[in-house]
Formats: structure tokens, C-alpha cells, sequence
């Protein structure tokens, strides 16, 4: 996939990393980290603001992991350098210990000490508080998790939604001035999910500390960022607010990344591209200027964008009106309020329509699929 | 709901009750077997009547328990001193030469504890060679200072290997969870990884201990009555029944130091289950790893270095011996000592693996006292253990005693008996340090009991199998008493040999077959060392 | 008699040899000790049947290792025998003889111990067969066991080590227990009570003046200075050195200082009939139910060869057990000697001596 | 929460269990599993029948882990039985081991071998197939989960979701008669999970095993599952087709738990409830005849059975037909594809409204909310 040779609509627009005015409180420069052939994190640099949250997402194995040991100090990079409100603290000649650097982190493998109950585990990181106040806080952090009974139970005897609670009430306890977060909800039934994230997300906000969190769910990192970064191959593929980032993907591999997206290809031509779902006027296409006349170009269309209606059946096909359609539903998938179905153009395109459940559209139906976005669309230079 | 359950080893690793309850029958009387021997003891004892109560209460009884006790309690605290930061420096230090370090700080295990009391007692005092090499007087060694540094010199390797097997397969997150919550690496270490080694370092503790215990060779050097000696003093004097009422009474002692290690090692903080997240943590020295390889070098001089040199000037330059005398040193010597102390280690691990693997796996007590059993075993002095061993064997079949006289089987079986427990102890604690799950992942795969045992248990228990087969080869190495005494005739080993030279005043002789034991201890041992490497 | 250098091969006499004796100086030490002594009189090899056959023999610790040295000549002079032996603490293999013999599983033909309490208790507890007096009967009757159970073949005997440049022999008491009134004793002697050699000398002054008399005795040399040091090879060194004037010690130690040093100002006394003048001796006993009784006599008969006596008494500074050979240093003979009259096996019970030497301080 | 005390929606349906007529090939009855005071499994029953992907759903120590355990013979059941085909393999007495069951297990927490490289874990299961379609298997089955090149590799070098993929491979090696599926997509990024599932649904279909999966996601068991299993402090709360499960909630703790719910209260008066959203017919409301008349009910509103628009602004609000809305917007959360708000109703109950990236309305801002729907409307007893 060779992306942006040709310019693209992403040139155009504001480089969301510039948004911020205030110094970065962690900053990535060059960072890479090798293992044997294997590039875990390659050349990878990235701003952090104060007080915000930022996600990495990425696919598994992208180095997502690697860059939160790299920032934790758990991990030495090989090149590059690491700051921390502007102090060195990973670079060629300087190593500041995991310890002395303010960060905390919930493992993905939550890493719960065995010997220690489950409150002792809370308080690992505050015991040099008052005993009163740290057994009040453990005390709090166990009911924010909804783990108040188990405080004396051994963490080996907890479910796994459950650990991993705990890790991220052990973490949070200190508050610690940058909290690093890998995949904490992953383990989490959905409600659960909601209400730790809401807990974090207002933790965060209160005490001001800055969090990078790890997930590989899209629609958690779209909802409780401050800006996402999309890791691919061990480097930023691109960061900004998580609008910026869904509805105007830099790259196919951040379109497709974030959601299902489906693409219709054409040739821009008069002002219009001619699509498998009709003509497409440039002006509907962001930042689809006349300069690109000529270009084949791929059409991003979200499942939420279009809108699949039966076409008429067959036996009505002689009928002068009948709808003959433009595609078939290839798969159909049920996810309670909605089903998204697989359309193929007749094209050969294919593309993903979002309906409410209660438009129920048979498997192998021939569908009219329409286009019905009250915003521009992103493209990409035809593959 | 014990952590087992859960972590340890799955307990399923023996579903149904009837062969559960045979195994576990099974390994009691295993165990049993092994120190049926030293029940002749009691029989011996019975002889003395109401006697017995008297002597037991004496002053001069009480006397020899309480300094008997105290060089226990001190030789142990030396130990831990000196084998746990050690094991830290080889492990997660980077020191340079680790493998080298390693394989010299287990050696002094192979270096008979007298041997070392001799050379002390030899190398220093006002008027010793040390002395007068140095121009400045050195004090003498003697007494229980001297008992207690010397045993500390030569039983702080079991501290050392196994609080090493404990480190290598520590879960190495868990260091850096309890860095990323702002512990420097001393609060980790205190924190964190030494409540998850403390098993290892109980395991090894309790083999110093008992060791101390049973030890005769170096207070008797250091003029030091503990309870070997007096046992000795009163086998000498054909007091046979005292003789074995003493012993009991420090069989007595050692299973009151059982039940104290159990305490601290066979509480569920042993079932900590790793994720085999090897090697990662590591403790950078920086610059301090030159002057840190000072640590290892001191303690090799002294256990090493020191006896062989002593030995080495005797042999250069004429000791307090008869210098006309020649005994003739064979390499068959060497030989056979290997062959001996191969042939016991794998006994052993043999022995060891049902009993301990039973004891890792099930909370039963039956399953648990058939792993501390053996320790009577190991405790008991080897002259005991051996003169039990023949009077029993004489008149319980005097055809196996012939038998055991005309091969080396009667040694072995002392061997096994004596050193198997340190195999005991080392596979369990790595056999509770496997993820229970792992077990269960490969029922699931249709494995059965065995066959996971087999494809997945064991190649994860190695380390602790290795170390459990080094800790008995380099015991056997050394055995003295029972070897010159169940032998066959003219079966010598390296040992036997330092004896006779040393016996007969010929120090310096005893100079080159010391220098073989260690350096083909030393050899074993790199061997050994080489296996865990993956 | 034999003359030094002579030996090699004779033609066989009666009861004599066919093999290949080696000369006198291959029995020898090469030390300064050794040299210039007269020929040992006695039985020589060359007039004792050969050895033949395979013997078991169970050998004590201590100066065994030298006696190994030994076997191994013989073995080397008859090919036709062969020695299995195993080694041991004496009072062990003593313990073990005595279990296998009770339990009809005897495993040697041959015990060679390097006291006489080993050898005592196996005596007593009848695990031996009787030496026919024919192969002992060299050996003075204080070295034998009654019924001929054992014969000693080598001795050690304690002694009192001197100065000569600060001491004459007749400055040194006859008795030990007129050490601590001696004048020129006082605050100039040394002892090693930790050694064993010296608990036996005071369990023999227990048994033969009683234990309190033996506690006095300790406690008086004590008031007259006499100092504690780690080894009795010690006391015999600084004995020569004139860090002390004397002292207690077996008599082969001032022996091995000679050895190292020809000129040095040490010479040895004996006390008269009492513990001091203990001779404590290695010595032979052959185990009940041996099929080989012909075969260990002749083998006991060899370790009291003049070759074999003037071996121990030159390589391993041993007491000859015969009178025909000197000991070194020109000691007096064995039976010049004056042991006390007490029971060698006895010296084993040590315990009463152990409480008696810690009562007194000296331990 | 007291449910189905005044008898509601859920008695006049269909019972779902009852549409299998054959025999299960995996039946629970009764199960129990006490660990200490806390009982884990209670009394659960359960049928999975032949060739069926039936899922586990439930919040966070609910007692799924434990079941798949019970069910793997990794643990004894305190109580009831277990069957497979027919046969007894848990009861009071009679215990069948694991490795006789033919049952495979992905792990929660993966449990690979950490001797052993990726490929020998993968081939672990099927050690006794004859070499060559041994090694032909391992490959297909790390190309199927992305890993060919970590073949060689230790398990302790992979990432999270590499390891799960692993896992996931491993125990589908053997083609077990039963699979069981603990979590098996937790740490993958959304499009390997999509790929994954269908991967092993394919699997499931085109061997006929009879699959038992475990997920927090309620996405995920709605879009693969034949059956859905709700469970509920250790017992099923309701077990049925997805669509049957989402729509037809038996307990408020299922509607809650499948999706965000919404409830608007009132009472059956005259053939019709007044509510927050304005008067509903009973015959919008599944099953609530007039027998009912005169109880207080709760009704379920889903996010997509809702549309809020903008009320007019206040300054509008002297005009005659001015719409002062009938709610505001108390919580806006971004998911990508659509914006979730949280409306206080002006009568106090709280409702949730999904729409369209395109609509972003503001925070705090009124909003008429309508019901627009057309499929009948559960109900619940009030609270
Ligand atoms: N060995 C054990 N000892 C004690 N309690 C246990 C043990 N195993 C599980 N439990 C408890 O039983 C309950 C159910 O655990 P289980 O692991 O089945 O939950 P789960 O549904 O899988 O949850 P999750 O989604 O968090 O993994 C939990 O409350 C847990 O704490
Ligand atoms: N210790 C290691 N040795 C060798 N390779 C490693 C090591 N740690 C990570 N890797 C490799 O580096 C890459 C990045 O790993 P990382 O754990 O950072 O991924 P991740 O983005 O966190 O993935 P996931 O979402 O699956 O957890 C992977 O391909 C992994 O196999
Ligand atoms: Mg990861
Ligand atoms: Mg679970």
C-alpha cells in the first residue's frame, strides 16, 4: 500500500498535533526498540500534553506494549530519546530508573503480587502514607472497583475481570503524575467497562495527571480520548482528536483500522467521480480539488453513510420503474441494535451498510445501497 | 480454595481418590523405607530402662542441645548472609564472568567441611603459616567461632542454589509492577521478590541447618562439643545405648528445625506460580559490578583457596609429616568417587521426584510429612546413619549386607539416604512455581495425568532437578564416614583417600586429590549449569 | 640379623623365601633419623613361609595410612598375594567386626588397628580368633591380649619432649604427678589437651589413680603455668624452639621435628610406670570365622619382621614392638620402656575423662 | 430487584430452550461450585446442543470462567451434574478427567508452554498425528491467526494478543468434539477479532463441533452466537437466540446488561401508558394486555429506538409553536459512527439516544425526544 505519493486530502488539513501551545509533558523523539530482526517500536516520536488522554491503537503485535515499557523505564531504548517534562530521561547516555520517574502502570498481564492480599496489593504504592488515610484510600479504590469484599482475598483466587480490576485500583492509588494503562478495560464486561473508563477519565481530569492508555477497541479509544494515536508497524501513523481521526483518516490503514470501511472507486472526471453508488460530485469528496482531475481515486464510505433499500424482485424486473438494485447482501451481522450488512457492488466494490435491527434484510437480497452523508468524504488514491 | 487450586500445580494431577490414596501410601512408605535404618536406634536406646530419663535431663545433656542449637542458629543466619546476595549478584546482577562465579561460589559444597577446619585451623593461629607469610599474628580459629565460620564457609552453597533456582524462575513483571509504583531497587527486592525466593531460601536453610546439626568433622577440629561428638565420644566408649539415645535426641532437634522450615516453606506462600517472564529483571550495577565481583572472589578465597593452598605448601614445602612416607594416588580414585556420586544423584532424583512432586501437588498431610521424613535422613550424622545402617542390614538380612559389601550398593543407599532430601526440597519448590494452569491446558489438549507430567511439568521443573541432582552429586563427592565404613574393600575414592593421607600426617599428599574433588565438582557442575540454559 | 643394603634374592630355606625381598634400606626412611642405624635383629621376611592367597583386611585410621605403604611392599614381594582392604576409624570397624561376627557375616579376615581399644573390644566381645603363639611370641606380654586375641605391632609412647639447652634429662620428674613441685618446670611447659593422645593419658592416670587425683593433677600443672597450645606437633616445635622448656607429647612428634631439623635442642624423657610413660600400640587381631587363620598368622608374623618393625620405626617414627630393633633417636628399647599397668582396651570409655578434664578447666 | 413477582412480558413468550429437538450434546443441571462463602456456580442448568456456538455473557465474576472449568473437568462441581452425550462426567460419583472428555480450552489467561516455541504449542494436541500433516496443520493454523513467522519463537516474546492468538490456535488444532472459548478475543484490535471469529465460527460449522465461548463483550456474542447465555451470580437469568435475548430481555438485569437501556415508567390506564415520551398504546408494548390495567410499569427503551431533536431555543419560546422539548442532554459520548446521549426526561427517567456522527447536538442542550420504532416495546414490573 503506497499511500500519500500522490497528495491526498489529508495535506490540507491542520496538523492536529499542533493544537497544543504547552510543552509537552512526554515526549517520544526517534524511539526505536529492536528485538533480534524484529522492530518492536521504529523511530516512533510523540507529544503528550499535560492532562490529557491520549490512546495508542493499533493492531496486536504494532509495539503498543513496547512503547508503554519504554516510557515506564521498564525498557531501554535503542535509539532515540525519551523526555519527561523536558528532562532526558531515556537517550544514549542517560537512564533514569522506573522508580524515579513519577509513572505508573497497569500491566496487560496485571502482574499482582501473589504474596499480597488483594487490598495489600492497592496499597503497595502508598505505603509510606499515613495509615489511616491509606487504608481510607484502598478502601475507596476497592469500592470504585466494586471489589470491597475481597479485600483480604488472594489475588490468584479473583476472576480475571476482577485482577484486573485490582491492577488498575493499584496503579491509580498513588496518583502517580503519568499514568500509562495497558488495555486495562480488556477483561471487562461492557457496563463495567463504561463505568471504569467514566472513573479514570474523571481521575484523570481531577488531579490533573497525564494518561496514555493502550486498547484495541476503536469505539473505546473514540470515546474516552483526548486525542488517539493509531501505532502501525511500531510508528504513529497519525494522532489528533478522535473525530479528526475517524472522519478524516490520514491513511487507508487508519480508515480501516477505526471502523469498517467500505471503498468505491472512480475516476475524477468533470468535477465528479463515477462510482458503483452513483455520480459523486467532487464537492461531497473533502478537499477533492480540480487539480486532481484525472486521478483514480478510492471513496471512503462508512456503514453509517449508506442506506441499503430491497430492490424490487425479480419477478417485478420487467416493470418499467422495478428497482433492479446496484449490489447483494453477501453477509449480514447481528449486533443487537443494529445489523451491518456486506454489500457487493455491482461493481465489485464492497461496502458496509449500519441499519437499526429492525431492518431486516435477508442474506443474498439484492439491495439498493445510497449514499446519505451530510459530510465530505474522505478518499485515497486508487491502490 | 487454597491457592493451589488455582495456581499450583493442578491438584487433578491425580483425579481419582483410589490412586491418589495409593500414591500416597505408596511414597509414605518410600519414604519410610529410606529411614527404617535409624529406627534400630530406638531399639538400641530401649536397652537403657529408666536411665534414660536422667541422662536425657543431665546438665551436660542440656549443655550440648543449647550449643549444639546456637551453632545451628548461627551457621544458618551466616549462610542466608552470605548464599542470598550472592544468588542475587550471579542471577540478576551483571557481574562479569557470572557463569564462572557461579560455578565457583557452589564449589565449596564439594570441599569436605573438615578438610576446611583442618586448613583453618593449620593456616592461622600466632605461629601458623598465615602468620608468618603476612609478618603480622593472626588469631587462632577455634572453638564455636571457629565451628560457625567454617560450617558457614561450606553450607552456605545450598542457601546459594537454591535461592539462585528460586530467582531464575521468579515472574520478572512483578519487579517491575512494584518499580512502576515507585520502589527503588532495594524496597523491590525487600517487597517483592524476597517474599516469593523465601521458600527457595527456607529449602536451603533447612539443609544448612541440619547440616550444621549432623555434622562431626569440623567440631571436632574445633574442639567443639556439640552433639556429634558426644555422640561419638559415647559410642567410643562402648556405650552403645547412650550413643543412640543422643541421637534420637537430635533426631529430636532436627524435627523441631523441620517444623519450623515448614512453617515458613510449605505455607501456600510457596505456590507462587510464574509466568516464566525469565531474565528480565535485572539489577544494573553500573560501574559497581567490578568492585561487586569482590564479594564471590573473598568468599572463594577463603573456601577454596585457602585449603588448597594450605595443602599445596605442605605438599611444596614438607608438612608436619613424614616425609618418607608415599601413599600412591590413583585416578581410579577419582573415578570411582564420580561413578558413586552419579549413581546417587540419580537415585535420588528418582526417589525424590514421586515424594516431592506428591507433596507439591496435594495438601494432604500424609503426603506433606512423607516429604519432611527423609530429612531425618539427612540429618543424622553419617556415622550414625552408617552403624545403624550395618546392624540393621546384619540382622535384618546379613545377605543383603554381603551383598552390599561386595558392591558399592550399600554406599549408594547411604547416599540416597543421607542426600535425597536436597533433591526433595528443590524440586518442590520448583514444581509449586509451576503455573497450574499449564498442566490443565495440556489435560485439555487430552494429555493424560502422566503424559502432561511428562511433556510439560518436567521440562519446567529441570532447574530444580538439576540443582537437586548437583546438591546430592556434590554431597556424595564429599561423604566421608559412611563411605569408609560401607564401602567394599579396596573400593577407594577421592575422599577416602584425603583421609588416609591426612590420618597419617601426610598433609601435603592430600593436597592433589583435594584439588581433583574440586575441580571435577567443579567440572560436574558447569555441566549441570549448562542444562538450564535454554 | 641383616645387613643394611644386603636382601635381593636367597635361595629358599626352610620355611624361607623364594621371592624377591627387597634390601634393608627400601624398608628404611631416608631421613637423618634413619640413617647410620644398626641392623634390626629379628625374623627377616626372607626366613617367614611366603604370603599367598587373598586376605580381607580392615585397617584403622591414623598412622594405617602409613601402614598402607607397607601392604603394598608385601604385595609387591609376593605376587601370588593380594590384600583387600578397607579403611576406617579403628573403634568403627572395631563396632562393625564385633556386629558382622555377631551376625555370622564376617567380612575380614584381618584387623588392623591403630589402638589398643579397638582391638580390646573386639577381644572382649570374643570376634576373634587366637594368634598361635608362635608368630607373637617376640612381642613383650604387655602388648598382647590375654588369650592371644591380639598383638601390637607398633607403639606409641608418650612422652615428655625437653630443651635440651634449658633442661637436662635429670631435671624431668620420674612420675608425672611431681611435675607441678618441679622447680624447673614452672611456667616453661606446654600441653595439647584437645588431642586425643593426651585424653587417653588422662583417662590411663583415671583408671589407674582415680579421678579425683587426676582432676587435682590437671588443676595443679595448670597453677604451675603450664600453657595450652592447639596440637601436640606444636608443643614438640616450640619445645625445640625454647619457647618452651617442655612438655607433653607422644613421642614421635619430637621425632618429626628431628627429621626437619638434625641439630635441634629437643630430646625426650620418659616417666616410670605411670600414665606418662602410657605406650599406646597399633596392633593385629585375627576375626572369628576367617577361613584363612594359617594365612593371617603368617601375615601377623611379617608385620613383626625385622624389615617390617625397622619400616615402622623409620618411616612412620613408630615404637618397634620387638626388642631387636631400635626405635629412632635412640630411644630406649620397648622393653626398657615402663608402662602402667592398666588395660589398654579400657582407655575407650573417655567420657568420665572428658568431665573430669572440663571440671578442671583445662578443656 | 424483584422481577417477575407480577407476572410480565417474558411468561407469554416462546420458551427459546425448547427449540432444539435434539439431543444436547453437553447438559449442566444443577451445577454447583462453592469456593469458600462464595459460591461461584449456583445451581446453574444448562443444554448445548450438537454443532451450536452457544455464549456465556455476564459482568465480571459472575462465575464463567468457573463454568467452562467445570464443564473442561478442570474442577468438581460441588453439586448437580454434568452430561456429555448423555453420559455422566461430573456427579456426585463419577468424575471423568479432562484428557478423556475430548473438550479444548482456550484459556482466559492463554496458559502457553513456556518451553516450548509457538509451533510445538500449537502442535501440543496433535503430537500423535504422523509428522507431515502435523506440520501441515501447525501452518495452516498460524497462518490463520497471522503468526507464521513467529513459528519459531518463544511464547514469552509475544505480545498480548499474539499470545491469545496462539492459544486460540492451539487448542482448534485437535479438533476437539467440544470447544470452549474463554475469552478468546479479549486483546485483539477489532478487525483481527472480526477475522478471528468468523474464523472460528467457520471452524464450528464446517466440523460440527459444539462450542461454549465466554465473552464481555456483548457485541461479539450477539453477532456470532446461536444462542446467547446470560448469566447472572452463578445461574443462567436467560439463555436464547441473540435477537430474542436483546429484544426480549426476561429481567431488567438482562436489558441492562445487552446494550445501554433506557426506562420510561407509568401507568396501564385505558389501553395506553403515560409516560415521559408521551402516551404509548398497549399494543406497542409486547404482551401487556389489559389484564394489567392499572399497573405501574417500566418500559424499555433502546438507544436506537429514539431520535432526539433540538428543542427550539428559548428565545423562541414565547411563539405559540414553539417546542420546549421534553428533556436535556445530560452526557454525549462519541463512538465513531454515532454519537450515544444520555437524556434526563423532564419527568425524571434517563433515556439513551444513538444517532449519527452527523447530528452532533451540545451537552446541556434540550431536546425533544420521540419514539421511533416498530417492533413492540418490553416491559418490566416497576420498580
Ligand atoms: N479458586 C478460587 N478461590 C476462591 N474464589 C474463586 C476461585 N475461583 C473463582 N473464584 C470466585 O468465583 C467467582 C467467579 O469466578 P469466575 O472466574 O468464574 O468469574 P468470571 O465470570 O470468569 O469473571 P471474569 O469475566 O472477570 O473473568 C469470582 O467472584 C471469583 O472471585
Ligand atoms: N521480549 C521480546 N522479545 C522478542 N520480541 C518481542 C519482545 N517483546 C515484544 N516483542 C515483539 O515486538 C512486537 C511488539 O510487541 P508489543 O508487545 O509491543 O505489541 P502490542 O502492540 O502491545 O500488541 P498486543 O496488542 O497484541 O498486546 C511483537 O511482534 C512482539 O512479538
Ligand atoms: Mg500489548
Ligand atoms: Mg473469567
Amino acid at each position: 500500500m503506497i499511500e500519500q505519493t500522490v497528495p491526498s486530502a489529508a495535506d490540507d488539513r491542520v496538523r492536529t498535533d499542533d493544537e497544543h501551545d504547552g510543552e509537552p509533558v512526554l515526549n517520544l523523539d526517534g524511539v526505536t526498540r529492536e528485538f533480534g530482526v524484529e522492530t518492536a517500536v521504529d523511530e516512533l516520536s510523540l507529544s503528550v500534553y499535560e492532562g490529557e488522554l491520549l490512546t495508542l491503537l493499533g493492531p496486536s503485535g504494532c509495539g503498543k506494549t513496547t512503547t508503554l515499557r519504554l516510557l515506564a523505564g521498564l525498557d531501554r531504548p535503542d535509539g532515540g530519546t525519551i523526555r519527561v517534562d523536558d528532562d532526558i530521561v531515556a537517550g544514549p547516555d542517560r537512564f533514569v530508573a522506573p522508580d524515579d520517574r513519577d509513572v505508573g502502570l497497569v500491566f496487560q498481564s496485571f502482574a499482582l503480587f501473589p504474596h499480597l492480599t488483594v487490598g495489600e496489593n492497592v496499597a503497595f504504592g502508598i505505603d509510606d502514607w499515613p495509615a489511616d488515610e491509606r487504608e481510607a484510600r484502598v478502601e475507596e479504590l476497592l469500592d470504585l472497583v466494586n471489589l470491597a469484599d475481597y479485600r483480604e482475598g488472594s489475588p490468584d483466587d479473583l476472576s480475571g475481570g476482577q485482577r484486573q480490576r485490582v491492577a488498575l485500583a493499584r496503579s491509580l492509588a498513588p496518583e502517580p503524575d503519568v499514568l500509562l494503562l495497558d488495555e486495562p478495560f480488556s477483561n471487562l464486561d461492557v457496563s463495567l467497562r463504561v463505568e471504569m473508563r467514566e472513573e479514570v477519565r474523571r481521575i484523570i481530569k481531577e488531579t490533573g495527571v497525564t494518561a496514555v492508555s493502550v486498547t484495541h477497541d476503536q469505539e473505546e479509544a473514540l470515546s474516552i480520548s483526548d486525542r488517539v494515536a493509531v501505532i502501525h508497524d511500531g510508528s504513529v501513523e497519525q494522532v489528533g482528536r478522535p473525530e479528526v481521526v475517524f472522519e478524516q483518516p490520514e491513511s487507508r490503514f487508519v480508515a480501516e483500522f477505526l471502523g469498517q470501511a467500505g471503498f468505491v472507486s472512480g475516476t475524477l472526471d468533470d468535477g465528479s467521480v463515477e462510482t458503483d453508488l452513483g455520480t459523486l460530485p467532487a464537492d461531497v469528496i473533502e478537499g477533492l480539488g480540480r487539480e486532481y482531475a484525472g486521478a483514480r481515486v478510492d471513496v471512503m464510505v462508512r456503514p453509517d453513510d449508506l442506506v441499503a433499500t430491497p430492490a424490487d424482485e425479480e419477478s417485478f424486473e420487467a416493470a418499467a420503474d422495478a428497482d433492479p438494485g446496484n449490489g447483494e447482501i453477501v453477509h449480514r451481522q447481528y449486533t443487537g441494535p443494529s445489523f451491518v450488512y456486506q454489500v457487493t457492488l455491482d461493481g465489485g466494490d464492497h461496502v458496509y451498510c449500519e441499519h437499526n435491527h429492525a431492518d431486516d434484510l435477508a442474506l443474498d437480497q439484492r439491495v439498493r445501497v445510497d449514499l446519505r452523508v451530510d459530510h465530505p468524504l474522505a478518499w485515497f488514491p486508487a491502490e | 480454595m487454597s491457592v493451589r487450586e488455582r495456581v499450583g500445580p493442578a491438584s487433578d494431577l491425580l483425579p481419582e481418590d483410589g490412586v491418589n490414596a495409593l500414591y500416597a501410601v505408596l511414597a509414605t512408605l518410600l519414604a519410610f523405607a529410606l529411614v527404617a535404618p535409624l529406627a534400630w536406634l530406638a531399639v538400641d536406646a530401649a536397652g537403657l530402662g529408666s536411665e534414660a530419663l536422667d541422662f536425657f535431663v543431665a546438665s551436660e545433656t542440656l549443655a550440648v542441645l543449647v550449643r549444639s542449637v546456637a551453632l545451628v542458629a548461627v551457621v544458618t543466619a551466616g549462610g542466608v548472609a552470605i548464599g542470598v546476595p550472592l544468588a542475587v549478584l550471579t542471577v540478576q546482577a551483571s557481574i562479569p564472568f557470572r557463569r564462572f562465579w557461579t560455578v565457583l561460589i557452589a564449589l565449596p559444597l564439594a570441599v569436605p567441611s573438615y578438610l576446611g577446619a583442618f586448613a583453618a585451623i593449620s593456616a592461622f593461629g600466632p605461629s601458623g603459616p598465615l602468620s608468618t607469610a603476612l609478618g603480622v599474628p593472626l588469631p587462632a580459629v577455634e572453638g564455636f567461632a571457629g565451628a560457625a565460620i567454617v560450617l558457614t564457609l561450606y553450607t552456605y552453597p545450598y542457601i546459594f542454589l537454591t535461592t539462585r533456582a528460586s530467582l531464575l524462575s521468579l515472574d520478572a513483571s512483578l519487579v517491575e509492577a512494584a518499580r512502576t509504583l515507585n520502589c527503588g531497587r532495594l524496597a523491590a527486592f525487600r517487597r517483592v521478590t524476597l517474599p516469593q525466593i523465601l521458600p527457595g531460601i527456607a529449602a536451603g536453610a533447612l539443609l544448612v541447618a541440619l547440616y550444621a546439626l549432623a555434622d562431626f568433622g569440623t567440631p571436632n577440629f574445633m574442639n567443639l562439643e556439640v552433639y556429634t561428638q558426644f555422640i561419638y565420644s559415647r559410642h567410643r566408649a562402648g556405650l552403645g545405648g547412650y550413643a543412640a539415645l543422643l541421637s534420637l535426641q537430635l533426631l529430636a532437634v532436627t524435627g523441631v528445625i523441620l517444623a519450623a522450615e515448614s512453617a515458613i516453606g510449605a505455607d501456600d506462600s510457596g505456590a507462587y506460580a510464574s509466568r516464566g517472564n525469565r531474565g528480565a529483571a535485572e539489577l544494573d550495577l553500573g560501574a559497581w559490578r567490578y568492585p561487586a565481583m569482590a564479594l564471590p572472589a573473598l568468599v572463594a578465597t577463603a573456601a577454596l583457596v585457602l585449603p588448597i593452598g594450605i595443602f599445596a605448601f605442605w605438599l611444596l614445602r614438607g608438612g608436619p609429616g613424614y616425609e618418607f612416607a608415599q601413599l600412591t594416588f590413583s585416578w581410579t580414585y577419582g573415578w570411582n568417587s564420580v561413578k558413586v556420586s552419579l549413581v546417587a544423584a540419580v537415585a535420588s532424583i528418582l526417589v525424590a521426584l514421586p515424594i516431592a512432586l506428591r507433596s507439591a501437588t496435594a495438601d494432604s498431610k500424609l503426603s506433606s510429612l512423607a516429604a519432611r521424613v527423609p530429612y531425618v535422613g539427612y540429618a543424622t550424622p553419617g556415622i550414625v546413619l552408617a552403624i545403624a545402617l550395618i546392624s540393621f542390614t546384619l540382622n535384618a538380612a546379613p545377605s543383603l549386607y554381603e551383598l552390599g559389601r561386595d558392591t558399592v550398593a550399600l554406599v549408594v543407599f547411604a547416599y540416597v539416604v543421607r542426600f535425597m532430601p536436597q533433591a526433595i526440597g528443590s524440586i518442590q519448590t520448583s514444581t509449586m512455581q509451576v503455573d497450574g494452569r499449564l498442566i490443565e491446558a495440556a489435560r485439555t489438549l487430552g494429555r493424560s495425568r502422566f503424559e502432561a507430567f511428562r511433556a510439560v511439568t518436567f521440562p519446567l521443573i529441570v532447574p530444580g532437578i538439576v540443582t537437586g541432582a548437583a546438591l546430592v552429586f556434590l554431597t556424595s563427592m564429599k561423604e566421608l564416614p559412611a563411605t569408609l565404613l560401607l564401602r567394599p574393600f579396596g573400593f577407594d575414592t577421592l575422599v577416602t583417600f584425603i583421609w588416609r593421607a591426612e590420618e597419617a600426617g601426610l598433609y601435603g599428599q592430600a593436597a592433589v586429590p583435594a584439588f581433583v574433588l574440586v575441580v571435577v565438582s567443579g567440572l560436574s557442575m558447569a555441566v549441570l549449569l549448562a542444562q538450564e540454559d535454554d | 640379623g641383616l645387613a643394611p643394603g644386603s636382601g635381593t634374592a636367597t635361595e629358599s630355606g626352610d620355611g624361607g623365601t623364594n621371592a624377591e625381598i627387597p634390601s634393608l634400606t627400601e624398608f628404611r626412611g631416608s631421613g637423618t633419623l634413619a640413617s647410620g642405624r644398626p641392623a634390626p635383629d629379628g625374623t627377616s621376611i626372607q626366613d617367614l613361609p611366603d604370603l599367598s592367597g587373598d586376605l580381607n583386611l580392615y585397617i584403622g585410621g591414623g598412622e594405617g595410612g602409613i601402614y598402607y605403604q607397607f601392604v603394598e611392599m608385601l604385595q609387591d614381594i609376593y605376587p601370588e598375594f593380594t590384600v583387600f582392604s578397607s579403611d576406617a576409624g579403628s573403634s568403627s570397624l572395631a563396632q562393625t567386626i564385633v556386629d558382622e561376627v555377631e551376625a555370622g557375616a564376617a567380612q575380614a579376615d584381618v584387623f588392623w588397628s591403630i589402638d589398643a581399644s579397638s582391638l580390646g573390644y573386639v577381644a572382649n566381645n570374643d570376634a576373634y580368633e587366637p594368634l598361635p603363639d608362635e608368630a607373637i611370641e617376640s612381642v613383650p606380654s604387655e602388648f598382647r591380649g590375654d588369650d592371644n586375641a591380639w598383638v601390637g605391632v607398633a607403639g606409641r609412647a608418650r612422652s615428655v619432649p625437653y630443651n635440651t639447652d634449658e633442661l637436662s634429662e635429670s631435671d624431668i620428674p620420674d612420675n608425672v604427678a611431681d611435675f607441678h613441685d618441679t622447680d624447673a618446670l614452672q611456667d616453661g611447659m606446654g600441653w595439647a589437651p584437645t588431642y586425643g593422645a593426651f585424653k587417653s593419658f588422662v583417662t590411663a592416670m583415671r583408671l589407674q589413680r582415680g579421678p579425683d587425683i587426676a582432676q587435682q593433677w590437671l588443676e595443679s600443672m595448670q597453677e604451675s603455668g603450664i600453657v595450652r597450645r592447639g596440637n601436640e606437633y606444636v608443643v614438640s616445635q616450640q619445645v625445640a624452639d625454647g619457647t618452651l622448656s617442655a612438655g607433653f607429647a607422644n613421642h614421635y612428634y619430637a621425632m618429626r621435628v628431628l627429621n626437619q631439623r638434625p641439630d635441634a635442642p629437643i630430646d625426650l624423657a620418659f616417666t616410670s610406670g605411670d600414665a606418662g610413660a602410657l605406650v599406646n600400640v597399633a596392633g593385629a587381631l585375627a576375626v572369628q570365622g576367617t577361613e584363612k587363620a594359617d594365612l593371617v598368622a603368617n601375615f601377623v608374623r611379617h608385620l613383626l619382621s625385622a624389615e617390617a618393625q625397622e619400616f615402622f620405626a623409620t618411616v612412620s617414627f613408630a615404637y618397634p614392638m620387638i626388642p631387636g630393633v631400635q626405635p629412632v633417636g635412640g630411644l630406649p628399647t620397648v622393653d626398657e620402656l615402663n608402662p602402667p599397668d592398666i588395660d589398654l582396651a579400657e582407655l575407650a570409655n573417655l567420657q568420665p575423662t572428658l568431665d573430669l578434664m572440663r571440671e578442671a578447666g583445662v578443656l
